[in-house]
C-alpha cells in the first residue's frame, strides 16, 4: 500500500524529469547558455583578479566566498544540532 | 525525442536516480532506508548540476599557465556543487544524530513501530 | 581490542594519510582539493585512530573540548578574515579589491587571503569531523 | 557603509551565533541578554533599512565587491527590508521570553539553543535579502538544520521523532529546489534572479521547462512551508518543540519560505508569467484547500498546541492565497497576513505554553477551565490574539481578510470570498470555545507563583496598536507589494 503511494507519486514525477531531459540544451554543446561570460570571465580572468591557479578555488573562496561562509555555518549547524539532539536529552528508552 | 535524450543521456540518469531516491524515502519505514534514500536523491541533483557544466574536450579548470589555448568546462557548477556535497553530509550527519536518539529512546528504527508506540502512548 | 596487524598497518598509515591531508589543504588554491577535502581527510584519520585504538586513547591526545573550540575558532576565523576587507573601507570578504597582495600565480604562497582562509576552512572540517564522531559514539 | 549594512547584520548575528558555546559555561545569563539585545539591535537596522527603501529605492550589496552575475548580490528592497523586521522583532520579544523558559536547563543546552535561535535568525535574513538562487538554496539549509535542531530540544522522545520526520521531508523539498535552480541555471546560465529572469523571457523554450521550474519550486517551498497536502510535518513538529520554538517555528519560519517562494516566483516570472503557467491557480487552489483542511483538523483537536499547529496550516493558506491572487491587493495582504500572523501565532503559543506548564506539562485543551481569574494578563493577551485570528473588526486579524476580499473580488475568482468566510466561521468554532473557557470555566483555585511571561505584553500591545490602526503599515505593504511584482 504505502509502495503504491510511493509509485502514485513517484511516477508523474519521473514523466516530467524524462520530458525535460529531451527538452535541455544539448548535453557538452560549447554553445549551451550556461557558457556565457560568466565561466568565461572566471577561466580568463581568474588567475589575475583572485590569485589561485584552481578556479573552483577562486570561485568558492574568492567570486562566491559568501556561499562559502553560509556553508561552514551549515556544517556547525548541523554539529550543534546534534550535540543538542543528543546530549540535551536523556536517555530514557522506556 | 529518443535521440535528443541519448545525447542527453546525463540528464535522463539524474532523472532516474531522482526518482529512485524519492522512493525510496518514502516507500521505505525502516529510517536508515530513509536517510540512505534523501543522500541518493541529492546524489541526483549534483549529477544534473556538474553535468550541465561539462564541455566537450573542455579539460578541468586548473590554468595551465603555460599554455594558453585550451578549453576548460564551465568550473561554476563544480563550484557550487562542492557546497552542495557539505551540505548533504550535514544533513546526513544530524539525521543520523536523531536516528541514534530515537533508537535509544523507542528501540526501534521502524517507523510504523514508533507510530505504534507512539499511538499507545496516547491511548 | 583489534589485533596486532591492524594496529601496526594503521600506526604505519596514519602519519602519511595525515600528511596527505595537510598537502590538499595548502594546495587547495593549485590543485583539486582544498579546505573542505584535505579537512575531512584528517578527520577521518583520526576517526581512524579511535576505530583502531579506542575512544580514549584519541580523548587523550585531541580532548572534546578542544575540537569544540576549534570548531567555533574556524568558522570564526572565516568571518574574521571577511572583516579584513570591510575594515579597509571596502567590500566584505574582498580579496584583491581591498589591497592584498596576490604574490605570483602557481607558487604555494600565493593569492592573497585565499590560502588563509583554506587552512582556517581545513581546521574547522577536520574538528567538526571529529566532534561529530565524538558525539555519536559517546554515551552520555 | 549603508551597502554593507545588510551583510553586518548577517554577519553579526552568525559571529555570535558561533561564540555562544564558548561564552555560555561562565557568562550564562550575558549571553542570553547578549543574544535579545543583538537581534533587538538587528530590528533597529531593519527599520532604518526600511527606511532607507522606501525612500531612496533599493540597497544593493556586491560580495567581495564582485558584481551580479560574477558574484553574490544582496537586495533591500522595502519588501526585504519589511519582511526582516518583522522577523527581528518577534525573535528578539521570544529571546526575552527564552531565560524563563531555560531556568532548569544546563548551561551548555542553553548555549546550544541559543546558537541556534541566532543562526536560524541569520539564515531568514540572509534568505530574504539574497537576490542569488544557490545562496538562497545555502542559506534554507542552515535555517532547516537550526529549525530540525531546536524541534529536537526537548528530552520526551516524540520530539526526536517529529525532528525526524520534519528532516526527511524538508529534505525531500531542498531536493526539489535545489533541482529546480538546477534547471534555471541549465537553461539561462545564471544564478542572479534578475539576470536569469531576463534570460526566460528571452529565450525560446519548450513550456515544459518553464512549467516544471514552477512546480519543483512549488513542491519544494510548499513543503517547507507547510501547504495543504505536503504539511504531514507541521503539526507533529511545532507541537513537539519547546515553546519558545514553537513560537518561532509557527510564527516566523513557515512564512519566510512562503514570502520566499513569491519572491523567486515573481522575481523569476512576474504576476503574469505565473497566471499564464497556471501556476497562479495552482496555488489558489492548494491554499484554499490549506486553508478549509487545516481549519477542520485544527476543530478536532483537543491537545493545545497540536490545535495552534493545525491553525497555522490554516494561516499559512491565507499568504499564499494573497501571494496566488497576486495584484497590488493580494499581495499586501499576504505580507501583512504575515506580520500579524507572527505576532497573534507567538502570543497564542508563548500565552498557552505558560497554561501548559501551569497544568504540569498537560497540553490537553481543559487545562484552559478558568486561568483566566489565575493568570489574567498572559490570558487576556491569549484572548485578544484568538478573537484577531477569527478576524473581528477593530483587532488586526480583519484587515487581511479585507484585503482578500478585494483581490478575490476584483480578479473575478468569486469562490475566494466564501473561502474566507467559511474560515472565519470555522475559526471562531474552535478559539471561541476556548476563549470562553478560560473566563468562565470553572477550576479549583490555587496560587500562582509566577505570573510573568516576558516578551509577551510588548507582542499584545504591537498586536492591538496594529488593529486600530492598520493603515500605515498596509500603505507601506502596498509599495512593497509594488516593488514585488514590478
Amino acid at each position: 500500500m504505502r509502495k503504491f503511494l510511493a509509485l502514485l507519486v513517484v511516477l508523474p514525477c519521473l514523466v516530467a524529469m524524462i520530458m525535460l531531459a529531451a527538452e535541455l540544451p544539448p548535453y557538452a554543446d560549447p554553445d549551451n547558455p550556461t557558457n556565457n561570460e560568466v565561466p568565461t570571465r572566471y577561466t580568463e580572468q581568474g588567475v589575475e583578479e583572485a590569485g589561485a591557479t584552481n578556479i573552483v578555488t577562486d570561485i568558492i573562496i574568492d567570486y562566491r566566498a559568501y556561499d562559502t561562509l553560509i556553508e561552514t555555518t551549515v556544517l556547525f549547524t548541523a554539529l550543534i544540532a546534534v550535540m543538542l539532539t543528543l546530549k540535551g536529552a536523556g536517555n530514557n528508552h522506556a | 525525442m529518443v535521440d535528443k535524450l541519448i545525447g542527453n543521456y546525463p540528464y535522463l540518469i539524474a532523472a532516474l536516480i531522482f526518482a529512485v531516491g524519492c522512493y525510496t524515502v518514502l516507500s521505505h519505514s525502516n529510517l536508515m532506508r530513509k536517510v540512505i534514500g534523501i543522500n541518493v536523491m541529492e546524489t541526483a541533483v549534483f549529477l544534473f548540476f556538474v553535468a550541465s557544466g561539462n564541455v566537450l574536450g573542455g579539460q578541468p579548470p586548473i590554468i595551465d599557465l603555460n599554455n594558453s589555448d585550451v578549453i576548460y568546462v564551465n568550473p561554476l557548477p563544480s563550484a557550487l556543487i562542492l557546497t552542495g556535497i557539505v551540505v548533504s553530509v550535514s544533513v546526513t550527519a544530524l539525521a543520523l544524530g536523531l536516528v541514534v536518539r530515537i533508537h535509544r529512546q523507542f528501540g526501534t528504527i521502524d517507523a510504523d513501530e514508533i507510530t505504534e508506540i507512539r499511538s499507545n502512548d496516547n491511548a | 581490542m583489534p589485533d596486532m596487524i591492524l594496529r601496526e598497518i594503521t600506526s604505519l598509515l596514519l602519519p602519511f594519510i595525515q600528511m596527505y591531508g595537510i598537502y590538499v589543504v595548502m594546495h587547495g588554491h593549485l590543485s583539486p582539493g582544498g579546505g573542505f577535502a584535505g579537512g575531512m581527510i584528517l578527520g577521518v584519520s583520526l576517526i581512524l585512530y579511535i576505530l583502531v585504538f579506542g575512544l580514549d586513547s584519541c580523548l587523550r591526545k585531541v580532548p572534546h573540548r578542544l575540537s569544540s573550540f576549534l570548531e567555533s575558532f574556524g568558522t570564526l576565523w572565516y568571518a574574521a578574515v571577511g572583516l579584513v576587507g570591510l575594515l579597509r573601507g571596502t567590500s566584505f570578504l574582498m580579496n584583491k579589491g581591498a589591497g592584498i597582495d596576490l604574490g605570483t600565480p602557481g607558487e604555494l604562497f600565493s593569492s592573497g587571503l585565499i590560502v588563509v582562509i583554506t587552512i582556517g576552512v581545513g581546521i574547522k572540517v577536520a574538528s567538526t569531523m571529529l566532534s561529530l564522531f565524538y558525539t555519536l559514539v559517546e554515551e552520555d | 557603509m549603508l551597502d554593507n549594512l545588510p551583510v553586518i547584520i548577517v554577519v553579526s548575528l552568525l559571529m555570535t551565533g558561533f561564540l555562544a558555546p564558548l561564552f555560555v559555561g561562565k557568562f550564562r545569563r550575558t549571553t542570553q541578554v547578549v543574544a535579545g539585545m543583538l537581534t533587538l539591535a538587528a530590528a533597529g537596522a531593519s527599520a532604518v533599512l526600511l527606511y532607507r527603501a522606501l525612500n531612496t529605492g533599493p540597497v544593493y550589496t556586491a560580495l567581495g565587491g564582485w558584481e551580479a552575475p560574477w558574484g553574490i548580490e544582496v537586495v533591500v528592497t522595502p519588501l526585504s527590508a519589511f519582511i526582516m523586521l518583522v522577523l527581528t522583532t518577534i525573535v528578539s520579544l521570544v529571546m526575552f521570553y527564552m531565560p524563563h523558559e531555560q531556568e532548569d536547563w544546563p548551561n551548555q543546552k542553553v548555549g546550544w539553543y541559543i546558537t541556534l535561535v541566532l543562526l536560524l535568525t541569520a539564515a531568514l535574513l540572509g534568505l530574504t535579502m539574497s537576490n542569488d538562487l544557490f545562496n538562497m538554496y545555502v542559506f534554507l539549509e542552515v535555517s532547516a538544520l537550526a529549525s530540525f535542531g531546536i524541534v529536537a530540544a526537548k528530552k520526551d522522545r516524540n520530539a526526536g521523532d517529529a525532528a525526524l520526520k520534519y528532516l526527511v521531508l524538508a529534505t525531500i523539498g531542498s531536493g526539489f529546489v535545489l533541482f529546480a535552480i538546477g534547471i534555471t541555471y541549465a537553461v539561462t546560465g545564471y544564478l542572479n534572479l534578475g539576470f536569469a529572469s531576463q534570460a526566460l523571457a528571452e529565450g525560446q523554450f519548450h513550456p515544459i521547462i518553464t512549467w516544471i521550474i514552477a512546480t519543483f519550486f512549488l513542491v519544494g517551498f510548499g513543503i517547507k512551508a507547510g501547504l495543504f497536502p505536503l504539511h504531514v510535518w507541521l503539526p507533529d513538529a511545532h507541537s513537539s518543540a519547546p515553546t519558545s520554538a514553537s513560537a518561532l517555528l509557527s510564527g516566523v519560519v513557515v512564512k519566510v519560505y512562503a514570502v520566499v517562494m513569491a519572491r523567486v516566483f515573481f522575481g523569476l516570472f512576474g504576476g503574469a508569467g505565473l497566471e499564464a503557467l497556471g501556476i497562479s491557480s495552482l496555488i489558489r487552489i492548494a491554499a484554499s484547500l490549506s486553508i478549509l483542511a487545516g481549519s477542520a483538523f485544527a476543530l478536532v483537536q483537543t491537545d493545545i498546541k497540536r490545535m495552534l499547529a493545525y491553525s497555522t496550516v490554516a494561516q499559512v493558506g491565507y499568504i499564499f492565497l494573497g501571494f496566488g491572487l497576486g495584484g497590488v491587493y493580494g499581495v499586501a495582504a499576504a505580507l501583512y497576513h504575515v506580520f500579524i500572523h507572527g505576532l497573534m501565532k507567538s502570543t497564542l503559543f508563548l500565552s498557552s505554553g505558560k497554561v501548559v506548564e501551569l497544568r504540569g506539562g498537560s497540553r490537553d485543551i481543559s487545562g484552559f477551565n478558568g486561568v483566566g481569574k489565575l493568570l489574567p494578563i498572559p490570558m487576556a493577551a491569549f484572548t485578544l490574539a484568538a478573537l484577531s485570528m477569527v478576524g473581528l473588526p477593530i483587532l488586526a486579524g480583519f484587515a487581511t481578510k479585507w484585503y482578500l476580499f478585494d483581490a478575490g473580488l476584483s480578479a473575478g475568482i468569486y469562490w475566494v470570498p466564501v473561502v474566507v468566510i467559511i474560515s472565519s466561521l470555522l475559526n471562531a468554532a474552535y478559539f471561541l470555545p476556548i476563549v470562553w473557557r478560560v473566563w468562565f470555566g470553572e477550576t479549583e483555585a490555587h496560587e500562582v507563583s509566577n505570573r510573568r511571561v516576558p516578551g509577551l505584553i510588548p507582542l499584545a500591545l504591537i498586536l492591538a496598536v496594529v488593529g486600530l490602526i492598520p493603515g500605515p503599515i498596509l500603505r507601506v505593504l502596498e509599495e512593497a507589494a509594488v516593488w514585488l511584482i514590478s
